[in-house]
């Protein structure tokens, strides 16, 4: 008897379950998610509305972040899932969402909330390929720097542009005419600055053995106290600290064009014969390299500002092309601490290209794994 | 009346500066150093009150009404710092302009590795496995495109591109070892692949950008003659 | 302390560099970093209005036959800063006018005027450059006229508008991302080596 | 190798560098002084454009009381102005002309008072109400939240529009307010603006996305068609000149064969209490005339320089490349 009244009941329920299923199926699926990687400065809200436009044509959202008031906010029904940020500002704030939907005929009909308090991680796991890359970067580094330590030769291919600074520089000194050299039109936030200071040094000491007038124009503050440095170091070294002045590096002007206005005038007036354009530039590439062309200056150029190199490449006479502008003060000054970089520069590029041939063999068998793993950057 | 002459000002200007081409002269110079005093001038403006007054002095100000003092003493230190700067102006302490160097330096090149990594090299050889629609570059059925509608566009667009592309990336890298001999068969083998992509792509960049160029010179133009030339018209006829 | 701390302050600021990145509590941190950064270096600008000045003080010392012109320097720099600043406390003010006009009709002229000589500059470079004196100048020179004849094709002569866009997205593209990932190797490379101080040209460079 | 320095190719070797300059100077000052204007071939990426607003102009026809808007960001500042405000200028006159509602704003802070000045600027050539047929929202920061407020209620985003405004007195954002009624997003950038409004607009929300871009930028968005992301592109003063004509085809159909008349008449018979003087003053003066009909073809008119300017270095090279072999055989 009793079972009879189970079963009744229970396929009393069997049958209703369609229909409660149907009333309870959702208008909307929504969750809060905390961002990955992040220091919780930021929550995100994934809505994927799952009526129809006509059914349910807006939803109303009421946002709550910590302890300000609740924001209204209406969302429109496209039938796509909808990613909403939602700032926090820090870590531990609670987060809560209500969702009511608006049905066609006005009425508010409430889905449910969904909250959450906002959470920071120690880690950004995406930059985390990257710096693990950094560090076989800097153990390469340190083994091949000990190995040139050790007296092991490097071998390092010739870079025509710096094979021709000794050359164009006694060309200037044969002539009697100044040298001038622009580290680049940026500031020290581009690494290519600091390259070029590089390779001022030593033309810098070549110049002061010479005796030749020397000019040093430049764009950025920060720029102009290291360039004196260097240059005034390098007169020291060369033993000719009575040939320094101040005024050897000085600032031209602050801005693009006036500086490179007040460069070019400078090159027409005082007929340089040998021009260094070395490190980061912009557009005004060409009008330096141009003017310094019709002084009748020999010009040695390099950047790595791609977009550039074609115009140093058709104007100049010697380019360091990308680069060989990083690897030039190794090679001038041949200390084994910086031929060792050079040469663990290689071997990780070799390895990165090994990788990268790998990927595509694989990849082109359907399997993405490779890729995936080592080479996808996530952001 | 008053734009006219600050106009003709401009006007002036422009020609002054277009007059370099021919050789150096006064009004090149006098444009020249004119153009030195205004944009130091503004970038001090610009410094102070974009720079100084809302990222230092404010903030400053702020922190200490707050009693936020840990801030305003990281703000203070920060300014300290800066002011190490002022040693060059002296003779014996000039070094210690080094510091505010060094911080800026280090910090500077440190924040960039990490970016560097991964725009610059993982994101770009990853790129060139597949294309940004995820589809790998080396495609068996975009050379199937070919066989099918066997095209020249189809040829170059289609099938080509991908291999080609992976090619011309590989050879590029391999030019720039710096340390391998000649005599490396790989080293050998891209040298002149690798010259044939970088010179097409300097010719093909330059020939591209010319347009942008000419299109400066073409907004000068318009100016005198159809910005200046009818203000100045209608001031003289009436 | 005149070379190793700064070593040491290099070496402690690019791991705080370093740090910002892959820890995200740090976020917060990195503005205030940048802060300082824009801190320190709004210090550095009185060095460089300083060099400015010496330069051209040293031209009028030495009687220097263009002395007249730095003349011309000091007088519109001080003008500009200091209607600058009037006009920016006097708001509406005919400091503040002034100052727009010396910006839009002296400054922006002259600006653009500078950037339009390019125009000039990048004709004459084509003329000098684009000779078939060896095979792989050949090769630039084709290219380079291909896409000049791309870019402003019309009816018939489409055909160098493919040429052209193929040009760009394939042998352009491969060489350009070639150079891009030898060029982030190196600038990987310089900065690891100023972080661990083998790389001191930065300081003045003597040992 | 002696050289025979009266030779005609070694002359021609050596053309000085003033000459080239002054012979460009005319080359492109001479076109513009005289509005050349050389006839432009449409492309497809354009013709699609055009053909875009023809469809979301039918569209609102057969609906009127549904309405459907063109948004316009105006993604660039002074540096790009010379190769965009053509294609934002026809953009807004095709949009004016066929009645569409216009929504804008700037992503880039030095580009927020071109925005606004533009779009009064044409919106007076077709006498459009500012708070009915367009507003100007300000400036889209910070980015991607203001393209997601698009997909809510534009007016929780921004309280008050550029001229200070509360956006809820704004007659035309109380009926269009997000992407539902927004038929297509325009936007003009030399920055890489675009690819987020791809990322978004288009990925999340389905909107058609168009783009102007300069000349340099243009090559990298040709993937983004093929793909449809984008559903129109315009490059550089080319392609500006393409879509102007275009419109001004539109435009003559429309309003007849004499654009100063039209403007001329314009405000002769309409109720001017509508318009607020702070947006633009009613009425033109002949000089406004003038430069009204000019800004009509400023891309066209650059094209012809432009395509002179070409001509004459492929020339140049050809001679120096002549005269290089003459050399070379002579030597020989």
């Amino acid at each position: 008897m009793k079972t009879k009244k189970i079963m009744i009941i229970l396929w009393a329920l069997l049958f209703c379950l369609p229909v409660a299923a149907e009333e309870r199926a959702p208008l909307a699926n929504f969750e809060l998610k905390d961002t990955p990687n992040n220091a919780g400065e930021q929550v995100e809200f994934l809505f994927v509305p799952a009526a129809s436009p006509e059914e349910v044509p807006e939803f109303l959202l009421h946002i709550a972040i910590g302890d300000e008031p609740v924001k209204e906010r209406r969302l429109v029904n496209a039938g796509k899932e909808i990613f909403l940020p939602l700032i926090t500002g820090e870590a531990g704030v609670p987060v809560e969402v209500r969702v009511e939907a608006v049905m066609d005929d006005g009425s508010l009909k409430n889905l449910g909330t969904s909250s959450l308090v906002s959470r920071g991680e120690w880690l950004n796991m995406n930059s985390m390929k990257a710096f693990i890359l950094g560090l076989l970067f800097i153990a390469l580094i340190i083994f091949y720097v000990g190995r040139a330590k050790k007296g092991k030769d490097l071998f390092i291919r010739k870079i025509p542009g710096l094979e021709a600074i000794d050359d164009a520089l006694g060309r200037a000194t044969e002539m009697g005419r100044p040298v001038f050299y622009v580290p680049g039109t940026s500031s020290m936030a581009d690494v290519a600055t600091l390259a070029s200071l590089n390779i001022l040094r030593p033309v810098a000491r070549q110049v002061a053995k010479y005796e030749t007038p020397f000019s040093v124009p430049v764009k950025d503050p920060i720029v102009v106290s290291v360039a004196q440095d260097v240059v005034k170091e390098a007169y020291m070294a060369a033993g000719r600290p009575d040939l320094y002045d101040d005024g050897i590096a000085y600032l031209a002007s602050m801005g693009q064009f006036d500086y490179s206005g007040a460069v070019s005038g400078s090159m027409m007036r005082e007929k340089p014969a040998t021009v260094f354009l070395l490190g980061m530039f912009y557009a005004e590439s060409l009008i330096l390299a141009e003017t310094a062309n019709s002084v009748g200056a020999i010009q040695i150029a390099g950047t790595d500002a791609s977009s550039q190199l074609p115009f140093f490449i058709a104007a100049c006479d010697y380019t360091l092309i990308g680069e060989e502008l990083y690897a030039a003060s190794a090679y001038m000054s041949r200390e084994p601490l910086l031929l060792g970089t050079l040469k663990a520069q290689d071997i990780l590029k070799g390895l990165l290209l090994l990788l990268f041939v790998t990927a595509i063999i694989f990849q082109l068998f359907g399997i993405d794994f490779v890729m995936d793993t080592f080479l996808k950057p996530e952001w | 009346m008053g734009t006219l002459i600050w106009m003709t000002i401009a006007l002036f200007l422009t020609l002054a500066v277009f007059s370099f081409l021919f050789r150096d002269n006064v009004l090149y110079k006098f444009a020249e150093h004119l153009f030195v005093g205004v944009s130091v001038g503004y970038t001090v403006y610009v410094s102070y009150t974009n720079l100084f007054l809302p990222r230092v002095w404010n903030p400053l100000r702020r922190a200490i009404g707050d009693g936020n003092i840990l801030l305003a003493l990281w703000l203070a230190l920060g300014v300290l710092v800066g002011i190490l700067y002022f040693s060059r102006f002296t003779q014996n302490w000039n070094w210690v302009s080094r510091y505010p160097i060094s911080i800026t330096v280090g910090y500077l090149t440190g924040y960039s590795i990490i970016p560097s990594l991964k725009a610059r090299i993982l994101s770009q050889f990853y790129g060139t496995v597949v294309d940004p629609a995820g589809d790998s570059l080396l495609n068996a059925e975009k050379i199937g495109v070919f066989f099918k509608e066997p095209t020249l566009h189809n040829f170059f667009f289609e099938a080509m591109a991908g291999p080609l592309l992976v090619f011309g990336v590989f050879v590029v890298i391999v030019y720039f070892f710096f340390s391998f001999k000649n005599t490396n068969p790989v080293v050998r083998f891209s040298r002149n692949p690798a010259l044939v992509y970088l010179m097409v792509a300097f010719g093909a960049s330059f020939g591209y950008t010319f347009m942008g160029r000419i299109s400066l010179f073409i907004g000068r133009m318009n100016f005198i003659f159809h910005e200046w030339w009818p203000i100045f018209k209608n001031m003289i006829s009436g | 302390m005149k070379r190793t701390l700064p070593l040491a302050l290099a070496f402690i600021f690019g791991l705080i560099g370093i740090a910002v990145q892959i820890v995200p509590a740090l976020k917060g941190f990195l503005n205030t970093m940048l802060d300082w950064m824009a801190i320190i270096g709004s210090f550095a600008l009185a060095l460089g209005v300083s060099s400015l000045t010496r330069h051209h003080m040293t031209k009028i010392r030495r009687k220097h036959k263009d002395m007249f012109f730095s003349y011309v320097t000091f007088v519109t720099m001080l003008f500009m800063m200091i209607i600058g600043l009037i006009g920016y406390f006097q708001p509406e003010s005919l400091y503040q006018r002034l100052f727009g006009n010396m910006y839009n009709y002296v400054r922006v002229p002259l600006d653009a005027s500078m950037f339009a000589l390019l125009a000039f500059f990048i004709t004459s470079a084509a003329y000098r450059a684009f000779r078939a004196r060896t095979w792989l100048a050949t090769v630039l020179l084709v290219a380079g006229v291909v896409v000049m004849m791309g870019r402003v094709a019309f009816g018939p002569f489409m055909i160098f508008n493919d040429i052209t866009a193929w040009l760009m997205k394939v042998p352009t593209t491969a060489a350009m991302r070639g150079l891009t990932i030898g060029i982030g190797l190196g600038i990987v490379a310089t900065s690891i080596k100023i972080v661990l101080g083998i790389e001191r040209s930065y300081l003045g460079g003597g040992e | 190798m002696r050289k025979n320095k009266n030779a005609w190719y070694e002359k021609l070797l050596a053309i000085p560098k003033p000459v080239i300059y002054v012979i460009m100077f005319f080359v492109v000052a001479l076109p513009v002084l005289f509005k050349m204007q050389i006839s432009t071939y449409v492309t497809t990426e354009v013709q699609l454009i055009y053909d875009h607003m023809e469809e979301l102009y039918r569209y609102n026809l057969e609906n009127p009381d549904e309405k459907k808007a063109v948004f316009i960001a105006f993604d660039y500042d002074p540096s790009t102005m010379a190769e965009l405000d053509p294609m934002a200028f026809a953009t807004l006159r095709h949009a004016f002309l066929r009645d569409i509602p216009v929504l804008g704003w700037s992503g880039l802070p030095t580009g927020v008072d071109l925005g606004e000045q533009n779009m009064h600027l044409i919106a007076k050539e077709y006498g459009a109400v500012y708070g009915e047929d367009y507003v100007f929202l300000g400036y889209g920061y910070p980015f991607v939240q203001a393209i997601i407020a698009l997909a809510t209620d534009v007016k929780t985003f921004f309280a008050s529009d550029k001229a200070g405004n509360n956006t809820r007195d704004l007659p035309l954002l109380g009926e269009i307010y997000n992407f539902n009624r927004i038929g297509l997003v325009f936007t003009m950038s030399g920055t890489s603006y675009p690819e987020s409004w791809v990322t978004y607009a288009n990925g999340l929300y389905g909107k058609k996305v168009i783009t102007g871009s300069t000349a340099v930028s243009a090559a990298k968005y040709y993937p983004f068609l093929q793909t449809e992301q984008m559903s129109g592109l315009m490059g550089g003063l080319k392609g500006a000149a393409e879509y102007e004509q275009l419109v001004e085809n539109l435009e003559k159909e429309i309003h007849g064969k004499d654009v100063k008349t039209y403007l001329e008449n314009l405000y002769r018979d309409k109720d001017l209490s509508r318009y607020d003087s702070s947006n633009y003053k009613t009425g033109f003066t002949p000089d406004e005339i003038q430069l009204s009909v000019a800004r009509r073809s400023t891309a066209r008119q650059g094209m012809a320089p432009q395509a002179t300017a070409h001509f004459y270095v492929i020339l140049l090279i050809i001679i120096g490349n002549i005269a290089y072999f003459a050399r070379m055989r002579n030597s020989k």
